[in-house]
């Protein structure tokens, strides 16, 4: 088979999946659902595998394969088919999507067991990954919108999934709508690219655009910006990250899929797909890359105060993703993609070992509260520490090769990208910090009551039913896991997603260690291959000194976090009285909500005030009203003339005869 | 001493012989007690025959009477019109009040007097027969509208008329007087000869730019506008119309209008052709301004019959429109309207009297209400005509107004055009309360049954019980559900088929030939 | 004597008259000063048939004559029928329809 | 002579019209227009119109007036009470009838009309206004108006009876 | 042929009214879903290319030259497709749940549908006018007699406002339409022919007023802002079923009107005042949607989104090429397909809330996930998510509002944004959220989810091949917007 029907084939099993579970969720007992979704996503990553061979069969210059169903639509030449194209990034993709869902997929089979809505949220999920897998393996640009605007869906009715809090569903909403500006900016785009270079197909863009622009022409220029409005939207860069934070309302592997390991990285694809446009525009990539370490430094900052469990590593999320974007940025796409793939492994792990974490602490997420649980929860314990090395980078774990390999780059490329190195280095030790405050503040010490009930009975604390943002207190129906919930780490589910994730999060870096196998750079190399940086990068010595200077710095953030959060436990809270406005602007947020209500928000719902209380009222109901009434009083004055007084009439009368005779007399002169 | 008698063409003059016989046996039918209750079938048999010679006449063309009389499309069309709605109103009087109590043969000798002078009226072709027609619509109308003797408001409305009517009748003849004395001719096709001057341009001019001629036309205006209810020579219309009897008050409001706009078409576009850009802007801010005032008029009325009389006044506007424009098609759109109006102000009348019979002579809209429901037979041809009168299609109405609007833009007349599209706009808010009361508001409270109880209801008239006259089943009477019921059917057939009504009115349209375009 | 001063005549007989229907209130006073009215215009139709030394204006007038009586008629009847109604013969009182 | 004859006439009859307007009581008011008929008879009587002016003085002046004596004698002469219900019209109205007649006035000398600056005598001829020629005009021409005319008569006849007439109503009526 | 469409509504709604009164809604059912079987024959054998087809020319008033030209062509066919389909479901969600005076109801209803399709397939222009003028007064019974008080308004005056407010500009249209062919005929034969007013064209000086004229009825039965003031008080008192295909099919009239009437007749004032119909599409789109999200009551929350979406549609129109065209015409169909479920599924809510105002509403999803998904999908394609046929339609509006006006298609766009939070908005505070006390939340019946669900499935397929509605009116599209944009021409 060739990789395109493979392609059709990775795109069919999710939806069937969705479509089959949606349908059918009065008929089939909740195992059978789970079983189907996880069924139906690991076919899709078992036909990502066959696309895979079919696409290394193929010699390195014809690895690209474009495939249409139908005509989707066509207007006046604006043709946009129903078409896919597959090449060692799409595959790449789908391989990273379908593996690390399927992984999800069975994390979740265990954790939302007791779960009221179980064939939902399956059906929910095999639909983001039908859309997340038509986004990557969209073939034109109208198509990847529809992808895009897809993923969006399945985030916000995931996000809004334990529908009866308003709290998840105003999550749900801010993040669709904020995603939907993200849409708007790639139909724009769409649309520009059409004017300009009059095709939305990828392969006949690429080719085309060379051709059609020069280097930082304003309408290539402008295109880009708009990819990079719907990449910022999607990826939750700045300033369009707002939501990410919020959407942690979701359930625990939502977050871990969707919010850590797939959707957001749309963006980064995004870029990478589109690489050659934004070469043709480099002002443009570097606000990529830019923002990306805005990003990565921000994010790094408010990562270290917020003390919501959830949260912390949604951040993270942030600014690991702000690396990625500087990697597309600066021309490093293999190492972007291989950040990418390395991130979801352990911010995926990362989250599962958190969730199993919130489950035992009967849904409360407050690292505050948390204590002990390296004893009551060993494997989540290990699986804990094992992505927490990761993401800081530490020697040997696969963070350290992929993010180290992005500041190499950066370093490489000289003049201001060295600063972007600089910010990414600190971005890094900010990262080992924050991150090892959650194992040093969760994992050691006296078992909190919950850790101690969990040790002592064998299985978690059944609180309340409650709101985790708000403590309010809910009916059992709704995001409560049930009073039968007893699963904590212990469901072979959980286990085995955790367990392989942490196993890939460990080694997942020696696929592509400098100077040696390289395995992810070769196999892109086909879709990179007209970049203008294919042949320009590090030499592997230079890798390896970046690797070094990574390692250490990963050491000593590890060591500072060990500092503050173990050994002089009080130097946090002093630094935090110290410098109370810092804190207070990293606790908020950088007060990112705040500016945005400030200057988009209140000014669109005082605009709807005025609408509706002054504009609507005076000026269009006073419009009518007004006639109206000119016509009503022109009626009064008709009746008050009409007395009943015959002489009135006849005076009326006169008059008129008076009047009509002045006219004629002035005719006659 | 010798006679040249006039030639005088008998056939063409049939239907005022017929008529005039009618009117003659009637009187004499009066004078004895016990034939009187023949006295409606006898007025229906006249107005048949009279009605049967016009369309034997159809396509007469010529001068009767040595130039007395004018006898052509125009006349018969508008004659037949007259004829209609006299018909209908003969059938709506059968039990009414004005009838009973004047006997029965003199009132419809009146009415038969009022239609003989419209027929003549509409072929008039001198100043003489013009008066003297006018007069004998007129006066016979004044005294049937204080008919109802026992009702005060009827005599108010009596003398009101009369008084006002002569008043215009008055100012009309001096205007007559002074065309008479600046085109020194009395015939109409001599009149116009005679401001044609001998021809030489310095002639035309200075009789047709002669104060004294335009002083005279500006009287005779008056006096026109003042029959059809022009603005602002329109007072009397609400309150004749609201006091006179409804039989009475049908047959004024459509029958004067078509006999007085047969000679404001004769008089204007025959005799006064030669200075129709004296008079058309004049007749045209007339026009406006009584489409404005009547509708605006119309807007707050509680009265059924006050309404439709100033929607009478705005409609005469746009009538007036159809002579503005001085084209043949303004005539034919004219006719048609006016033909259409027929219709629908007779469905409405019609329906009004069953219902003011029913009800004990309340006219209020309010009245109205719940109607849809219980009375789909009364309802249906009011909803219908209201519709037809705010010119909704598929309507006689829509079409009527389609085609003026044709007929004034093809003329350049447009802003008349679009303001006959605003006063129709306004004129919906009050034709529609009217259906909003049949239809969609809740039976009224004190709403009559079939089988009503007069005694229990208060004097519903100032200044006497018409009990006597209450009639709890006159929503199945057919001589009133019957023309209700044909005028809708009227109006809607002749809305999705006008052709023949197009036609017909052509036939007027095309009588004036010789003078106009 | 010239025309014209027989017109000046019948236009003032004419206002004279409007102006009686104007100011006075008694229905049967009215009615006379209509009759003023209408003479007004048979005298203005005299004095033309007499410029134009054509009797057509003078048939005319013959045919107001009798208009003119039967509207008098007409108009009394009317007064009659309201007086033995008791209504006030005041025009002014006549005031039920209006609006 | 002709203008001597004319202002006596024309004198007479503003004097007669303006009574009718001005007397308080119906009953001197109709005398005043039997005053003011008679004078105008005379000025038709100038305009040749011997037969109208005749004719004027038997059906009006002989005939009409009676009724309207009949009538203001039957309904009483009731004086109309000196203050007026609506003073703006006592005010308006005749200040609007002046304009009027100003106009008319305007008009009629403003007339490039020559003819009217005559007295019209180079057109008439022999038998002008007599009855012979009117009767013959009636009869000829005007057949039609005249027999409208005596229609007309006839109709307002019946409306008298109807109106005033009729025991039966007036029973009813009471 | 297409008489047999127009007429066959009315003689059913006839029947229905005089049959005995349980048969009605049988009859009127069977008339709607015979106009639908017909409208599909004709569709079958419809030719994309071929320009003017079924063509029915009967010399109607030869006196006023007013000719019953019927003609099916790209432009109509799908509008035709839609309202022939739209009526279906009102007609049986009426006969579900039962009405007073049925007979009276079905034949208005019936009557609206004869009006509509009428309009749809007039080529004659007095024709146009006649069933444009005639469609509003089925629907004022329908509204007055069947509607609904609310508060300070009753049915008879909302509707009494709507009446008025549609009538000025169909009124003024009339003048518009008259004048038109009367300056065109130009002394010679009046016509009203459509095809024949094109060819001769019109002075541009007489196109500038004219064309307000007829702006003026279409603005004002779309509604646009500022001419919506009858919308609010008119939504509020309709009933539901009524209101769907009312909200669905009449207001796309208007649009049409621009397509087939304004665009074609009057090309020189059509690009004179290219810039003043983007900009009140504009005001429409922006005013409609921040208006939609201060609303709480769902049927002006529909409202307003209507609004926003026929300024979409005006805009595309403006726009001046067959991408705008297209856009706009695709974006009718999807806008009428979609409003027709969303007012029954408002008039679902309302039954299981006792009210229309989301305040107070929430958490009906709970029991009834079909239902939810359902108006799930319904809000979604409401919101023209990327994939729903909207999107597409939206899409190619602003496409071709990029290639006239940058900066016009730039602030459109945020059309797209305020739709995703009004939209979302409501279904969220109907479906989600705590479901208060006393009620009822209940699943979408059997009966009702085979009345609204076809329709929701239509925009699924289309969601999936936007492509059939294209194919068979971008020619007509092209040839309406080549006569009026000179460069197209060129």
């Amino acid at each position: 088979m060739s990789a395109a029907t493979w392609g059709w084939l990775v795109l069919l099993f999710p939806l069937l999946g969705s479509l089959l579970i949606g349908f059918s969720f009065r008929k089939i007992p909740p195992k059978v659902a789970g079983a189907v979704g996880i069924g139906a996503i690991f076919l899709a990553f078992l036909c990502g595998i066959g696309a895979l061979i079919a696409v290394q069969g193929e010699p390195s210059e014809s690895r690209h394969v474009a495939s249409s169903l139908w005509e989707y639509a066509s207007v006046g030449g604006f043709t946009i088919d129903l078409g896919i194209y597959v090449d060692p990034l799409s595959v790449f993709m789908v391989l990273v999507i379908t593996g690390v869902s399927t992984l999800i997929h069975v994390y979740s089979y265990s954790y939302m067991q007791s779960d009221e809505g179980y064939h939902r949220f399956f059906s929910y999920l095999n639909f983001f990954v039908f859309s997340m897998l038509l986004l990557v393996l969209a073939g034109n640009f109208a198509l990847l919108i529809v992808g895009w605007a897809f993923v969006g869906f399945a985030s916000y009715a995931l996000i809004s999934y334990w529908y009866r809090r308003e709290t998840a569903t105003k999550a749900g909403m801010k993040a669709f709508v904020i995603n939907v500006i993200g849409d708007i900016g790639l139909v724009l785009a769409a649309i520009l690219i059409f004017r300009e270079l009059g095709v939305v197909d990828y392969a006949a863009v690429f080719e085309k655009a060379p051709e059609v622009f020069s280097t930082n022409q304003w309408e290539v220029v402008a295109i880009c910006l708009l990819l990079l409005v719907g990449a910022f939207a999607k990826s939750a860069q700045m300033p369009f990250h707002t939501w990410l934070a919020d959407a942690m309302e979701g359930p625990t592997p939502v977050s871990a899929l969707i919010h850590a390991a797939t959707m957001v990285t749309a963006g980064v694809y995004l870029v990478a797909r589109a690489h050659p446009l934004f070469e043709l525009a480099p002002t443009a990539a570097d606000l990529a890359a830019w923002v990306g370490v805005g990003t990565l430094l921000v994010a790094g900052t408010i990562a270290i105060v917020v003390t919501d469990l959830k949260r912390i590593i949604a951040f993270s999320t942030m600014s690991q993703i702000g690396y990625m974007f500087v990697a597309v940025g600066i021309g490093a796409y293999s190492a972007g993609m291989f950040h990418l793939m390395t991130h979801a492994f352990f911010k995926a792990l990362l989250f599962m070992a958190a969730g199993s974490i919130i489950s035992a602490m009967a849904n409360r997420q407050n690292i505050d509260h948390m204590k002990g649980f390296g004893k009551a929860m060993p494997f989540t314990a290990v699986m804990l520490i094992i992505g927490a090395l990761a993401l800081s980078g530490f020697p040997g774990t696969s963070g350290w090769f992929s993010k180290d390999e992005i500041i190499d780059f950066a370093s490489f490329r000289g003049g201001m990208y060295e600063v972007m190195a600089v910010g990414m280095l600190i971005g890094a030790f900010l990262t080992a910090i924050y991150s090892f405050r959650i194992i040093f503040r969760i994992l050691p010490g006296k078992p909190c009551d919950e850790a101690q009930y969990l040790i002592d009975n064998g299985h978690v604390v059944h609180g309340e039913p409650g709101n985790p943002a708000t403590g309010e207190l809910e009916d059992t129906e709704v995001g409560y896991p049930g009073e039968e919930h007893h699963i904590a780490e212990q469901a072979p589910g959980m286990k085995i997603g955790m367990a392989v994730l942490g196993f890939l999060a460990l080694v997942g870096g020696l696929l592509q260690i400098p100077g040696v196998d390289e395995v992810i750079t070769k196999f892109l190399e086909p879709s990179f291959e007209d970049s203008i940086f294919v042949n320009s990068h590090p030499t592997v010595a230079e890798a390896w000194t970046g690797l070094g200077s990574g390692a250490l710095i990963s050491i000593v953030g590890i060591f500072t976090a060990w500092l503050l959060y173990v050994k002089k436990p009080g130097i946090p809270s002093r630094l935090e009285q110290r410098l109370q406005p810092v804190h207070s602007l990293l606790v908020n947020k950088w007060y990112f909500d705040e500016i945005i209500d400030f200057l988009i928000v209140n000014p669109v719902k005082a605009f709807g005030r005025f609408s509706n209380e002054i504009f609507e009222r005076y000026v269009i109901n006073g419009l009518t009203s007004g006639t109206v009434g000119v016509i009503r009083s022109a009626g009064g004055a008709v009746r008050d003339l009409q007395s009943g007084m015959l002489r009135g009439y006849a005076v009326l009368m006169l008059f008129g005869v008076v009047g009509l005779l002045l006219y004629f007399l002035i005719r006659s002169i | 001493m010798t006679f040249d008698s006039p030639s005088i063409d008998y056939a063409a003059l049939s239907p005022i012989i017929a008529l005039t016989a009618g009117l003659v046996v009637l009187v004499l039918v009066a004078v004895f007690d016990s034939i009187k209750r023949f006295g409606s079938p006898i007025a229906l048999l006249t107005l048949a025959v009279t009605a049967g010679c016009l369309i034997w006449q159809w396509d007469t063309n010529t001068d009767l009477v040595a130039g007395s009389l004018h006898f052509d499309g125009i006349t018969v069309t508008l004659s037949l019109l007259c004829v209609v709605s006299a018909a209908v109103a003969v059938l709506l009087s059968i039990g009414d009040p004005a009838e009973k109590q004047t006997g029965r043969s003199d009132y419809l000798a009146l009415l038969m007097g009022s239609v003989l002078g419209m027929v003549m009226l509409t072929q008039a072709n001198n100043i003489i027969t013009f008066f003297v027609a006018l007069e004998l619509l007129s006066i016979p109308l004044y005294a049937l509208c204080a008919t109802n003797l026992r009702k005060r408001d009827s005599l108010e409305s009596g003398l009101k008329y009369l008084i006002i009517g002569s008043v215009g009748s008055a100012t009309l003849l001096y205007g007559l007087a002074l065309i008479y004395g600046t085109s020194g001719a009395m015939e109409f096709p001599q009149i116009a000869a005679g401001y044609l001057g001998d021809g030489t341009p310095d002639s035309i001019n200075k009789l047709v730019g002669d104060p004294l001629t335009l002083v005279g036309i500006g009287m005779v205006t008056v006096g026109l506008a003042f029959k059809v209810s022009i603005a602002p020579f329109h007072q009397w219309t609400p309150d004749v119309y609201q006091g006179a009897p409804t039989p009475i008050t049908a047959f004024m409001a459509v029958a004067t209008k078509a006999a007085v706009f047969a000679i404001f078409i004769r008089f204007f576009l025959v005799a006064l052709i030669g200075m129709v850009d004296g008079w058309d802007v004049m007749l045209a801010a007339l026009a406006a301004f009584s489409m404005v005032v009547g509708n605006v008029g119309a807007l707050a009325q509680t009265s059924l019959k006050r309404m439709l009389g100033y929607s009478g006044i705005a409609q005469a506007g746009y009538m007036l429109c159809g002579v503005i424009v001085a084209t043949q098609d303004g005539i034919s759109a004219l006719v048609f309207y006016l033909a259409a109006y027929v219709a629908m102000n007779l469905a409405a009348f019609a329906v009004l009297v069953a219902h003011e019979r029913r009800t004990g002579f309340s006219d209020d809209i309010s009245s109205l209400r719940g109607l849809g429901r219980s009375k789909p037979l009364l309802a249906w041809p009011l909803t219908i005509a209201m519709l037809a009168l705010a010119g909704l299609p598929p309507t006689a109405g829509f079409i009527g107004k389609l085609y003026l609007i044709e007929a004034l833009v093809d003329a350049d007349w447009t802003w008349l055009g679009v303001m006959i599209a605003i006063g129709t706009m306004i004129s919906l808010v009050y034709y529609l309360r009217v259906v909003a009361a049949v239809w969609m508001s809740p039976e009224a409270e004190a709403s009559p049954t079939d089988e009503i109880d007069t005694s229990g209801l208060p004097p519903a008239v100032a200044g006497g019980s018409a009990g006597d006259f209450t009639d709890g089943q006159a929503h199945r009477r057919w001589y009133l559900v019957l023309p209700a019921v044909i005028g809708a059917a009227a109006t809607i057939f002749f809305g999705v088929v006008p052709q023949p009504l197009v036609e017909f009115a052509q036939q007027a349209g095309n009588a004036l030939s010789a003078y106009i375009s | 004597m010239d025309i014209e001063w027989y017109l000046v005549l019948s236009a003032l007989l004419f206002t004279i008259g409007f102006t009686g229907v104007l100011i006075r209130r008694n229905p049967v006073v009215i009615l006379l000063c209509l009759e003023l009215m209408l003479s007004a215009g048979a005298l203005a139709m005299l004095a033309f048939s007499r410029m134009l030394g054509d009797q057509d204006g003078q048939v005319m007038v013959l045919i107001v004559l009798v208009v003119a009586a039967c509207e008098v008629v007409v108009g009394l009847g009317i007064v009659v029928a309201m007086f033995r109604r008791r209504l006030p013969l005041d025009v002014d009182d006549m005031k039920e329809l209006k609006g | 002579m002709t203008e001597v004859a004319f202002f006596v006439g024309a004198i007479g009859a503003i004097g007669g019209a303006i009574a009718v307007v001005a007397m308080r009581n119906p009953f001197y008011s109709v005398l005043a227009l039997v005053v003011h008929l008679v004078f105008l008879a005379g000025i038709f009587l100038l305009l040749r119109a011997q037969f109208i002016a005749a004719a004027q003085i038997v059906v009006y002046a002989g005939a009409v007036m009676v009724i309207y004596v009949f009538v203001a004698a039957y309904v009483g002469g009731i004086e109309e009470p000196m203050f007026d219900s609506s003073p703006m019209l006592r005010i308006v109205g005749p200040i609007l009838a002046v304009a009027l007649f100003v106009e008319i006035s305007i008009a009629v000398l403003g007339s490039s009309l020559t003819a009217l600056g005559t007295d019209g005598s180079d057109k008439i001829q022999g038998g002008f206004g007599t009855p012979e020629a009117i009767g013959k005009l009636m009869l000829e021409d005007f057949l039609i108006a005249f027999e409208a005319a005596s229609l007309l008569l006839l109709v307002a006849a019946v409306a008298a009876i109807i109106l005033a007439g009729r025991k039966k109503a007036q029973k009813e009526a009471a | 042929m297409l008489s047999l469409i127009i007429w066959i509504p009315l003689v059913a709604g006839l029947i229905a009214a005089m049959a005995p009164q349980r048969f009605a809604a049988w009859i009127a059912g069977s008339g709607a879903v015979a106009t639908l079987a017909l409208v599909v024959v004709v569709l079958i054998g419809f030719d994309p290319g071929g320009g003017m087809q079924y063509v029915t020319d009967v010399t109607w008033i030869p006196g006023l030259g007013v000719d019953y030209n019927l003609g099916i062509d790209g432009l109509s066919i799908f509008l035709v497709l839609l309202t022939a389909v739209a009526w279906v479901p009102a007609i049986a969600f009426t006969a579900s749940r039962g009405t007073e005076r049925p007979g009276l109801y079905f034949l208005m209803l019936l009557a609206g549908e004869t009006a509509t399709l009428g309009a749809f397939l007039s080529q004659d222009l007095l024709l146009f006018v006649l069933f444009f003028d005639l469609m509003i007064v089925p629907f004022y019974f329908l509204f007055g007699i069947f509607g609904n008080d609310r508060e300070g308004v009753t049915a008879s005056s909302a509707t009494l406002k709507m009446i008025v407010f549609t009538l000025i500009g169909s009124l003024l249209m009339l003048v518009g339409a008259i004048a038109l062919a009367v300056i065109s005929a130009d002394g010679g034969a009046l016509t009203f022919n459509m095809a024949e007013l094109t060819a001769r064209g019109l002075p541009s000086g007489s196109q500038n007023w004219i064309f307000w004229l007829f702006a003026a009825a279409f603005l004002v039965k779309m509604p646009a802002f500022p001419l919506h003031g009858w919308m609010p008080d008119a939504y509020r008192a309709a009933p539901l079923p009524a209101l769907a295909v009312f909200s669905a099919v009449l207001s796309k009239v208007g649009a049409y009107g621009f397509l087939r009437v304004v665009l074609p007749m009057m090309p020189d004032a059509t690009e004179l005042f290219q810039t003043t119909m983007l900009i009140l599409g504009l005001a429409s789109i922006i005013y409609g949607s921040v208006m939609a999200f201060t609303k709480t009551d769902l049927r002006l929350i529909l409202g307003f989104s209507s609004i926003a979406q026929l300024g979409f549609i005006t805009a595309g129109i403006f726009a001046l090429n067959t991408s705008g065209g297209e856009g706009a015409l695709l974006q009718m169909i999807n806008h009428g397909v979609i409003v027709v479920p969303a007012f029954l599924i408002v008039a679902l809510i309302a039954e299981r809330f006792g009210s229309e105002d989301i305040q107070g509403m929430g958490g009906l999803a709970k029991k009834a996930p079909v239902f939810a998904v359902v108006f799930l999908i319904v809000t979604m394609a409401t919101l023209a998510i990327p994939g729903s046929p909207n999107f597409i339609g939206e899409f190619f509006i602003v496409n071709g509002l990029f290639q006239t006006n940058v900066a016009i298609a730039i602030i459109a766009t945020s059309g797209m944004a305020f739709s995703a939070f009004y939209a979302l908005r409501m279904y969220q505070r109907t479906m989600h959220n705590p479901l208060p006390d006393g009620a009822d939340s209940r699943e979408i019946s059997v009966r009702d989810g085979l009345v609204i669900v076809p329709m929701v499935l239509i925009t699924v397929v289309l969601a999936f091949c936007p492509q059939l509605i294209i194919h068979g009116s971008e020619p007509a599209v092209d040839t309406v917007v080549a006569l009026s944009n000179v460069e197209a021409a060129k």
